[in-house]
């Protein structure tokens, strides 16, 4: 930014039209060539980064699987810091209403291709936080995700089988939960807006 | 800073020299440890869907649900528990409480799938990778956390028992009512096993409570003989009851008593009898006033008709008056119980016998309907030789005279012959009428014995001898003793009945001495009236009816009870004197239909 | 490394109750700072929820004056479950798989403390084996638990070795759980009336003392790379120090305290289970700093070490574990009232627990340890520090926020 | 223990006192004494730790109970202060100024019950909810369950059976019917006659 447009900012206050792309996202279609097409998915695959977001209690499983004793580095999967650096969102475990809407914001800014893991029972039919009144129960309403692995915790060996699971989905071009969402947009960002209370994110932005 | 301080770090090099924590192949290389919780297994055998999984799941996980191949049975209802991994915790819970012991987690963990339905499995069912797993968690003796004892009941002691008619058993003080109601898991399976189908599950939740107003109502719902099966009752809600199979099961009778015991005084109050009831202008014969008739009598009574009972004894009761001895149910209680089914309008003609005094003819046309609960009040003789030696006694007859109140005098040593809970009730009798040693003979064996557990260990504990396997062949007399000839049997081949057939052994006899010889084999019904009707009879004496509606082949004549299906328990009789008044009132009401569809 | 002017601005750090304060119903704690964005010398910027360096997930919404902080605000209610709520609808024995989920690190505390409440009220007897394995099963925890914490303090300052072995070793503690308890990170284990089970087989302690034998050496390792390490000494010491007066102030509890140089310890002040037979000391430090914390972390790893050896050597061999309840599914607690205390790697975690004489808690509350620590302190302690420490700061004060939203 | 209830007794009238152990005491105190109070016990008698702020909802009788515990490192025990607000408008005093953590505590309060502590620091600020337009959820009249069925669109194809009314119609389904009709008989007189009263 210039200093003038910092200066429009400190005066004007920020609005999140101007600077971000509010455009509607495309679904991308993959490549027509077939041996083309399997090298990209088969890079795809191996280059799992994961989005460093301990969204609930799974977090404290993240650790172990990226430290010395589980030590995923070697199949090609790495925590990332930021959402545009990663391609692979854990949702680990509940979703409260709050977090919610900054893991939308933080998947909506993730690039393609991008997946989404779901860790545990909570993000299957809201697990043992069912009755709560502040977590969500079914995260297929709000994003698309592409692998569910039980348990609760699930183990580390649970979650690496996740990714393998992952990896094959991948490498077979079935992985689709990104252009899912693309596809029923309007559908996703209207369960998310039911339960989103203060909804004051742009349409779509990354 | 020092150097020091800049150098030490570089010592953590060290370790690349060691081999390193890292796990080769984490997914084959390490399973789940022995006690690891991972999905659950389920012994569908054992399992018998009670649904206490079900209940203590926090996160309504667990669903039961009917489950192919497996069908309701008795003291099983045929439902499986389902389980959702889109709720389940892995908590273990459902495991620590299963009451049977069915349930288990197995050390599997790993289940990924990208499709949100496919979580939800019937363990032991579906086909699962892990469903035969011997390893993980299961429930060990002190995980659980049922409580497998039964409260106590407080009893006379056997050597003061043993000289007097008193009632045994104490009943249950407030606290110990509480404590074994409270171990009730209200799963319902005992509701199928009981004949007239108690609910069971609500009145111990009023004990539990401390409603025992709602409790004795609950129970007059279902059955007005409460009083009586509190304590003469078989229970064979007990022999289903889920607690029953890993310890003991509740004391479902002795909770009804308490109930009874505690609301006895004010019980026409309660239960507002006495109070007007709709009257209709069909008027009803009941022939035999025992615990059938009384019944349909009762709830015939609600419906409205005018009820007459024929009854050949001068008091009521049947059975329970003239079958069981005063220690297990004082006469007072029955009096004042049957008081309550008269206090609602009964008319009861006394010592008028149906067949002699009066034909059945004739009441079968004067009335509208006629339910005959005669019961099965004639001893079976053995066909043996010396049936009509002096001393030799038949069962039933022997309790009939001391009911009337007489104490005859038995001698030294009584043998009992049968295996049933009138064998027990003669021999525990004969203890309390002074015979010093008592002896019972059975064909079988203790497993094969028809009564209760419970009435077998009290009599041993009142010194009741047990000799199995033996059988009389032949009584004589020489002097002033009966010189009883026995033989010795063996278990053959399963019978019909699916009890192993004794045979004898030949050439195994001996003989025993004593002074009186009770036979206590069997009773069969007396339904020399039917002729009179042209009511039809089996070959076995019991009337020929149809067994849903009681009707027999004369359509406004009813049988049931111990008449009807052959010798039984009071709770049987019971139950078919309900389902009389049932059919009675369809009958009555909608004449020409059928009684079902 | 610390610039003079970085050094200048700590002082406002170290402002102590001390100071005169003019209105006594606005102290320093309760002042609202008013920054002018607008002017163009402040930044505000949200460190996490979606942060590398946060314990968990929270929000801190920091005004940055260059890369110094001088306004920061915690935000929390991420991971807000309603446990207080969903507790009030389970009966007693439904709440004590739910309970463990409220401290993701520390989970056993949870059971325990509610176990502790629940047998209080309904006066139940724990036999003196289940004590016995309670004590361990909390020191074994409380090991894990500090372990990672400690990789967790080296990496948020760029150490990241310590970081693996701190992980991979609570990895085995949690072997070791999963054999004692079926479970590895959510033991479920502790439930009214004692524990569930006994140990799988005699030959546990053995094993146990294999994984302390790893530690201890880990810990020769650690020292040399972390405590005598230049970069770490230098970034640390005299960060976020804490005076003593800030202590009772703050509520604040556990290491943070004790490196104030204040004696509190739950586990000497108000013995519970069966410290009162265990020999130890209490680790007190004066510094108060980041330094100083995770030292003092350092030698509580040790002090557990030497406490389970001892529980081993004292616990009886045999007897029961738990003693039988009543029907689970109708149990009814008496009504009454209760707080118990128990003392977690991070301080004072409480329960108090009202009840009516149902089947059902009338009323849960959760003491979480980090409660006060990383809400009112946290907000204190990060004015003056540099952007680049506030994650280090914030892991040494041992923040847990499932804990603290429940 | 005793001593000190007794003294606090003196001083502000103490409504009623409960020792649940020997370092553990609930003493209920009137609302426009119990700010004092805390002070005192803090200045005087040395309770200088405040370890938690809580409340409970006695929906029944109408009132919130907030519930302070202090403690006391000399003496190692806790006196919990117990206050009864009304329910229709439940304020009580902010004690923000005696601890830096009474404030975080009051937010919370404020927000899961809606009891105002007038004065206390971003006491109206919501803390752990957001975008909360319903009744504060740890009132004893939310149901989170219904709540959370209505909002967060639980997973469908979920049923279960009962065992008795399984086994009911599998195995007894005549004599079933003859229970239920003769159970609506005995009580419909019963119901009658206790009318008729």
């Amino acid at each position: 930014m210039e200093d003038k447009e910092i200066k429009n900012v400190m005066d004007e206050g920020f609005k999140p039209e101007v600077y971000f792309c509010d455009a509607r996202p495309k679904v991308v279609t993959p490549v027509a060539n077939k041996f083309v097409r399997k090298f990209y998915n088969w890079a795809q695959a191996n280059s799992l980064w994961i989005l460093a977001f301990g969204t609930g209690c799974g977090s404290i499983e993240l650790p172990p699987l990226y430290k010395a004793r589980y030590d995923v580095s070697r199949f090609g999967i790495f925590p990332r810091p930021t959402p545009r650096q990663a391609g692979v969102f854990i949702i680990s475990g509940y979703l409260s209403v709050k977090t919610l809407k900054r893991v939308i914001r933080s998947y909506e800014q993730m690039q393609n291709p991008k997946f989404v893991l779901g860790l545990g029972s909570c993000t299957v039919n809201g697990g043992m936080y069912f009755d709560s009144y502040n977590t969500i129960n079914r995260l297929d309403y709000y994003l698309p995700v592409d692998v569910y692995i039980a348990g609760c915790m699930p183990r580390p060996e649970a979650l690496i089988a996740g990714f393998n699971e992952l990896k094959k989905l991948i490498k077979e071009g079935r992985a689709e939960g990104a252009n899912k969402y693309v596809e029923n947009l309007d559908w996703y960002k209207a369960n998310q807006k039911k339960i989103i209370k203060d909804w004051d994110l742009p349409e779509y932005n990354w | 800073m020092s150097l020091k301080d800049v150098l030490s770090p570089f010592s953590a090099w060290k370790r690349t020299l060691e081999k390193p924590f890292t796990i080769k192949k984490p997914i084959t290389e390490r399973e789940g440890e022995d006690r690891y919780r991972g999905f659950h297994v389920n012994d569908i055998e054992k399992c018998i869907g009670c649904g206490t999984c079900e209940e203590i799941c926090q996160n309504e996980a667990i669903d039961m649900v009917e489950s192919y191949p497996i069908t309701a049975n008795k003291g099983d209802s045929g439902l499986r528990p389902q389980i959702d991994y889109g709720r389940c915790c892995w908590c273990a819970l459902c495991v620590d409480v299963c009451p049977t012991g069915s349930l288990g987690m197995s050390n599997d963990y790993i289940w990924v799938t990208p499709n949100p339905d496919e979580w939800v499995f019937k363990p032991g069912i579906d086909e699962k990778e892990w469903k035969d797993d011997d390893k993980g968690y299961r429930r060990t003796e002190e995980a659980w956390l049922l409580d497998p004892e039964q409260e106590p009941m407080p009893v006379l002691e056997p050597e003061v028992r043993k000289n007097t008619f008193k009632e045994m058993a104490k009943g249950y003080q407030v606290t110990m009512a509480l404590e074994e109601a409270s171990r009730c898991l209200e799963c319902g399976i005992c509701i199928e096993a009981c004949p007239t189908h108690m609910d069971i599950p609500e009145y111990i939740r009023a004990i539990r409570e401390n409603r025992l107003e709602d409790g004795l109502k609950i129970l007059y719902d279902t059955n007005p003989f409460s009083e009586s099966c509190g304590r003469v009752c078989t229970a064979r809600c007990q022999d289903v009851c889920v607690l029953g199979h890993n310890g003991e099961p509740i004391a479902i009778r002795w909770l009804k008593r308490y109930i009874t015991d505690n609301t006895y005084e004010k019980r026409n109050e309660i239960l507002g009898i006495g109070k007007p009831l709709p009257e209709s202008d069909k008027k009803i014969v009941i022939i035999g006033g025992g615990p059938s008739g009384l019944t349909a009598a009762f709830y015939l009574r609600n419906y409205g008709y005018q009820i007459t009972i024929y009854e050949k004894h001068d008091k009521l009761g049947g059975m329970l008056r003239y079958g069981i001895p005063e220690y297990r149910l004082p006469k007072e209680v029955l009096d004042r119980e049957i008081k309550t089914i008269l206090d609602t309008g009964v008319e009861v003609k006394y010592k008028v016998e149906v067949g002699k005094d009066v034909s059945l003819k004739e009441l079968q046309e004067t009335y509208d309907a006629v339910f005959i609960s005669v019961g099965a009040q004639k001893g079976t003789e053995m066909p043996i030789e010396g049936m009509d030696t002096l001393g030799v006694l038949i069962g039933v007859d022997f309790l009939d005279r001391i009911a009337e109140g007489e104490r005859p005098d038995l001698g030294e040593k009584v043998i009992v012959v049968g295996g049933g809970n009138t064998a027990m009730d003669v021999c525990r009798s004969s203890v309390r009428l002074g015979a010093k040693e008592v002896q019972v003979l059975y064909r079988r064996t203790e497993q094969e014995m028809p009564a209760n557990d419970e009435e077998i260990e009290e009599a041993k504990e009142e010194g009741v001898k047990f000799e199995f396997l033996t059988s009389p062949v032949k009584i004589s007399r020489k002097g002033d003793k009966l010189q009883v000839e026995c033989i010795r049997m063996k278990l053959g081949e399963p019978d019909s009945s699916g009890r192993r057939r004794p045979v004898a052994i030949e050439g195994s006899n001996y003989v025993i001495e004593a002074d009186t010889c009770v036979m206590a084999i069997g009773q069969k019904v007396d339904s020399e009236m039917a002729q009179q009707a042209n009511i039809k009879t089996t070959r076995w004496g019991t009337f020929d009816i149809d067994p849903t509606t009681l009707q027999t082949n004369v359509k406004n004549v009813f049988a049931g009870g111990d008449c009807g299906f052959g010798p039984d328990d009071a709770i049987r009789a019971i139950a078919d004197g309900k389902k009389a008044a049932y059919f009675i009132n369809k009958f009555l009401t909608k004449k020409g239909e059928p009684l079902i569809d | 490394m610390k610039s003079k002017e970085l050094s200048e601005t700590i002082e406002i750090n170290q402002q102590t109750p001390t100071k005169t304060i003019l209105n006594p119903w606005q102290p320093f704690w309760a002042e609202q700072k008013e920054f002018d964005l607008k002017s163009g010398k402040y930044l505000k910027i949200w460190h996490g929820p979606q942060h590398p360096g946060v314990t968990g997930n929270m929000a801190l919404e920091l005004t940055l004056q260059g890369d110094v902080v001088v306004d920061c605000k915690t935000h929390v209610g991420y991971l807000h479950r309603g446990f207080e709520k969903l507790m009030e609808r389970r009966k007693f024995i439904q709440c004590f798989p739910i309970v463990c989920r409220i401290c993701v690190p520390e989970p056993d505390y949870n059971e325990y403390l509610f176990a502790a409440a629940v047998e209080e009220l309904a006066g139940i007897q724990v036999p003196e084996r289940g004590q016995w394995i309670r004590t361990l099963v909390l020191e074994m925890i409380r090991l894990a638990s500090l372990t990672m914490g400690l990789g967790g303090q080296a990496g948020a300052f760029g150490l990241v070795p310590v970081g693996q072995w701190g992980v991979a070793h609570r990895d085995f503690i949690l072997d070791l759980f999963e054999e004692l308890t079926g479970g590895r990170i959510y033991h479920m284990y502790i439930i009214p009336g004692g524990v569930r089970q006994d140990f799988p087989d005699d030959e546990f302690p053995h094993r146990v003392e294999l994984v302390l034998q790893k530690l201890e050496k880990l810990i020769l390792d650690i020292e040399k790379l972390m405590f005598n390490n230049a970069v770490f000494k230098a970034r640390t010491k005299g960060l976020g120090k804490i005076p003593a007066e800030w202590v009772e102030l703050f509520g604040i509890t556990g290491t943070n305290a004790r490196a104030a140089g204040v004696p509190i310890d739950v586990r000497k002040d108000n013995p519970y289970l069966v410290y009162e037979q265990l020999d130890f000391e209490m680790i007190l430090g004066s510094a108060s700093d980041v330094y100083e914390r995770s030292l003092l972390r350092k030698e509580e790893i040790l002090n557990s070490i030497n406490l389970i050896r001892q529980i081993f050597k004292k616990m009886p061999n045999k007897g029961e574990v738990r003693i039988k309840l009543p029907n689970v599914l109708h149990w009814k607690v008496p009504a009454g009232e209760t707080y118990v205390r128990a003392e977690t790697s991070r301080g004072e975690m409480g329960y108090y627990m009202v009840t009516d004489g149902s089947e059902y808690p009338r009323r849960v509350h959760v003491r979480g340890a980090s409660y006060t620590h990383a809400m009112a302190l946290l907000e204190q302690l990060a004015v003056g520090v540099s952007i680049a420490d506030v994650a280090g700061l914030m892991v040494s004060l041992q923040t847990c926020p499932p804990e603290i939203e429940r | 223990m005793e001593d000190i209830l007794n003294r606090l007794d003196q001083k502000f009238y103490v409504q009623a006192r409960y020792v649940q152990r020997p370092n553990l005491a609930f003493v209920t105190l009137k609302k426009n004494v119990a700010v004092q109070a805390i002070t005192y016990l803090r200045d005087v008698e040395g309770f200088r730790h405040l370890v938690m702020i809580s409340a409970v909802d006695y929906i029944e009788q109408n009132m919130f109970q907030l519930t302070y515990i202090l403690h006391n490192y000399q003496l190692h025990s806790d006196i919990a202060v117990r206050v009864e607000l009304d329910r229709e408008n439940p304020v009580m005093d902010s004690l923000h100024h005696l601890w830096a953590a009474a404030q975080v505590y009051q937010r919370e309060i404020k927000e899961m019950f809606g009891i105002d502590f007038p004065g206390s620091p971003r006491v109206d600020e919501p803390m752990i909810l957001e975008g909360w337009d319903n009744i504060p959820p740890m009132r004893k009249e939310f149901d989170t369950k219904k709540y959370s069925e209505e909002t967060y669109f639980p997973r469908e194809g979920r049923a279960s059976c009962d065992p008795v009314k399984i086994m009911e119609k599998k195995l007894y389904r005549v004599e079933a019917e003859v229970k239920y009709e003769i159970k609506r008989v005995v009580r419909d007189n019963r119901n009658k006659s206790a009318d008729a009263n």
